[in-house]
């Protein structure tokens, strides 16, 4: 097995583990998005016009505070120092983390969004194109928290800095994200443009967020 | 195989830690760094390990593997073990020797006979006193072949018995023309071990 | 017995509760199986608790 | 006397192994038979077969209740009398009860769409019982992050009577929530008295449940209580080994 697969492996069987974060992520959006018609009124035509609003804020929030311990454990064990003196690249570490992160926090988080759909009275039939502009553009909140979360760890501060740190960042995404699911659900500005849009800040962003994730860490070094 | 350090100085959050600060090491040979607390020996070896940055001098690893680094030839034990207490003993050292690139499961077992731990491979870490985690963390450094090793006080939290074991490792490992630069406060159990002292920079910074 | 016009509803309400129920049985089953393993692992190399050593049945 | 046995997990693993066969025997039994009087069951004049669905729906919602309140008094072993099986109950209890709610939910949301139109209305009753599945949720994660049970035992216990002082409080805002929301033409469950021929297999149905989760409860406990004692053991093999 490769270092990257090893590294991979690893966190995700830490958060399955009992102690881990899996699940957790999923588990908060629920909340959250259970937790908006109580603020908003049950007046279904009402939670159907805002409701991928809604999913998305919750999914952003969810993929953002989950990931604040991603480096700290690291860190505070002494596994960060170890993970540096690798042969891979630290770059490529990072990645793993975060691929393994997205993996146990933001695809359980995808994969019971047609409930909460159905809970928002969102109409079935487009409830899957919904979680795909979360499939889509998950990633990018995930690569680009990932920033965020480095530079907690560098500067030794963790919580709400994070969230401080990167929620601005992740404007665009939202913008393009939310735009691609209510052209799906109600149109009529069609959903290729948005959608294509958020693939290429998910890309972008899984370039990015390591590298930068990668200097921040080394900055922090002392 | 050489390693050597020139002029080397580090800074820590404004602060000198150490300056002019020469030593070279041929392999096969140890190299004990003492002096008072905060004279900075972990600091050094941080510095060899490419965690820290040194702010002045240099360090020159010559006769061992071309492209890779001095942090890529070294193991670093620090104060902290690096255990994962949810994974099991075997799957903790297995994570570290294939991310440390060393050989696959083979050198798993003889690693955890060295530290004595073999009896316990499929235990949650968890359950681990802190001697038997230190011990674990040490399987790392026979598990994967590293040539120079940075031991920051390596016999604290040991036992007699394995304070024993770790010498007798640390004896293979020079024998095997390996190097050490080990901190230590008292007696590591290597005989003939050269010693640099570290004590107060001789001027602070302006 | 005639399920009207909205069967498949009563169906599918039924098939759910049978799937959790049946969930909740297989992992209580597999967690009891797993433990027992564990424990016989444990016993074959010879680990007591300290209650058996001390031949009284408290844990 | 009988309560003191049973304070010892021993002697309580070996009564759970003599009963479980026979409660879950029972189980079956009360099952075939309740199951056999809903096929029996008249249709509702006005909800039609989908009535049918009510003898999931309403065990589900008790037991989900039922299981809190399990966990309440377990919580107040743990916190006031210190009985050792009282924590073991309570994190038993948790997943069960979580399981009934999420039946409740589930049953009720395809009772629903044939009723309402729509899988899901935030009517007040389904709202409660879907925050309290919330609490349960929070329970499970309060379990699952916590690796030493020794801390989570009280943590948990704490959580509990806080959701048990809190669920009326909860069930009497979304009432009020609900009323000042409410759109008129909603039809509500239930509601009118119930016809014996429907009101006796339900009946059947709960006892049947509630069996269910004695016996899954019974289980899950004997589960819980060797995992404590692989624990134990695997302490005193990491403690032997130096020796």
């Amino acid at each position: 097995m490769s270092p990257f697969l090893a590294l991979l492996a690893r966190d995700m069987r830490l958060a399955v583990r009992v102690g881990g974060g899996a699940l957790m992520g999923a588990l908060f959006y629920f909340i959250v998005v259970a937790m908006m018609p109580f603020a908003i009124g049950p007046d279904l035509n009402l939670l159907a016009r805002i409701g991928p609003a809604i999913l998305w804020l919750g999914a952003l929030l969810a993929s953002l505070l989950a990931l604040d311990r991603l480096f700290a454990t690291d860190h505070e064990d002494g596994s960060l120092d170890l993970l540096m003196m690798g042969a891979m690249p630290l770059e490529l570490a990072v990645a793993a983390k975060a691929i393994a992160h997205w993996l146990t926090t933001a695809v359980p988080l995808i994969v019971i969004t047609p409930v909460l759909g159905l809970m928002l009275n969102i109409d079935m039939s487009s409830m899957g194109w919904v979680a795909l502009t979360l499939l889509a553009g998950t990633p990018a909140l995930t690569f680009i928290g990932l920033i965020g979360a480095a530079l907690a760890v560098a500067l030794r501060r963790g919580g709400l800095l994070l969230a401080v740190l990167v929620l601005p960042l992740t404007i665009p995404v939202l913008i393009f994200g939310v735009a691609a699911a209510n052209a799906a659900l109600v149109g009529p500005a069609p959903f290729g443009p948005p959608f294509t849009i958020l693939c290429a800040l998910s890309l972008a962003s899984l370039v990015l967020g390591p590298v930068a994730a990668a200097a921040a860490l080394r900055q922090g070094l002392e | 195989m050489q390693l050597r350090g020139g002029d080397l100085a580090c800074e820590r959050g404004g602060r000198l830690v150490f300056a002019g600060l020469n030593f070279a090491l041929a392999g096969g040979e140890a190299l004990v760094v003492t002096g008072r607390n905060g004279a900075g020996k972990s600091s050094l070896l941080r510095v060899l390990g490419g965690l820290l940055r040194h702010s002045a001098g240099r360090i020159e690893l010559s006769g061992g593997a071309d492209e890779a680094t001095l942090a890529e030839q070294s193991h670093y034990l620090g104060h902290l073990d690096a255990v994962k207490p949810s994974l099991s003993v075997s799957e903790n050292l297995l994570f570290w020797t294939t991310y440390l690139g060393g050989p696959r499961g083979a050198a798993i077992r003889p690693a955890l006979d060295a530290v004595d731990l073999a009896g316990l491979a499929d235990l949650p870490a968890a359950y681990l006193s802190a001697g038997q985690k230190r011990r674990l963390s040490i399987a790392r450094l026979v598990a994967v072949r590293r040539p120079v090793w940075l031991l920051d006080e390596p016999t604290s939290a040991l036992d007699t018995p394995s304070q024993e074991r770790l010498a007798g490792l640390m004896r293979d490992h020079l024998g095997s023309g390996g190097m050490i630069v080990a901190a230590a406060h008292g007696p590591i159990g290597l005989d003939g071990a050269r010693e640099l002292r570290l004590g107060r920079p001789a001027e602070p910074m302006s | 017995m005639s399920l009207g016009q909205h069967a498949d509803f009563i169906i599918a309400s039924y098939a759910v509760t049978a799937l959790v129920v049946a969930a909740l049985i297989g992992w209580i089953a597999a967690d009891y199986a797993a433990q027992r393993r564990v424990l016989g692992d444990l016993e074959q190399r010879g680990v007591t608790r300290r209650s058996q050593r001390a031949k009284g049945d408290t844990p | 006397m009988a309560v003191i046995d049973l304070a010892n997990p021993t002697r309580f693993l070996t009564l759970v192994d003599r009963v479980l066969p026979w409660l879950a025997g029972v189980t079956a039994l009360v099952f075939a038979y309740g199951l056999y009087r809903v096929v029996g069951a008249p249709d509702d004049y006005q909800q039609g077969a989908t009535v049918k669905i009510m003898y999931l729906h309403v065990p589900g919602a008790w037991l989900g209740m039922m299981g809190w309140g399990v966990m309440t008094v377990a919580a107040l072993g743990t916190l006031v009398w210190r009985h050792p099986l009282a924590d073991v109950a309570g994190k038993a209890a948790a997943p069960i009860g979580a399981a009934f709610t999420f039946i409740c939910l589930a049953t009720g949301m395809l009772w629903g769409r044939p009723m309402w139109g729509t899988y899901w209305v935030w009517d007040a009753r389904l709202t409660s019982v879907l925050v309290l599945f919330l609490l349960y949720l929070g329970m499970l994660a309060l379990y699952w992050t916590a690796d030493d049970p020794n801390r989570s035992t009280r943590a948990a216990a704490i959580l509990a009577l806080v959701g048990a002082v809190n669920i009326p409080i909860i069930k009497f805002s979304v009432d009020w929530w609900n009323t000042l929301h409410q759109p008129a033409s909603v039809v509500r469950m239930g509601g009118a008295a119930i016809d014996s021929s429907i009101l006796v297999p339900l009946l059947i149905m709960t006892l049947a449940f509630t069996l269910l989760f004695f016996t899954l409860h019974f289980a899950a406990m004997r589960n819980e209580i060797l995992r404590r004692r692989v624990r134990s053991m695997r302490m005193m093999q990491a403690r032997e080994s130096d020796t």
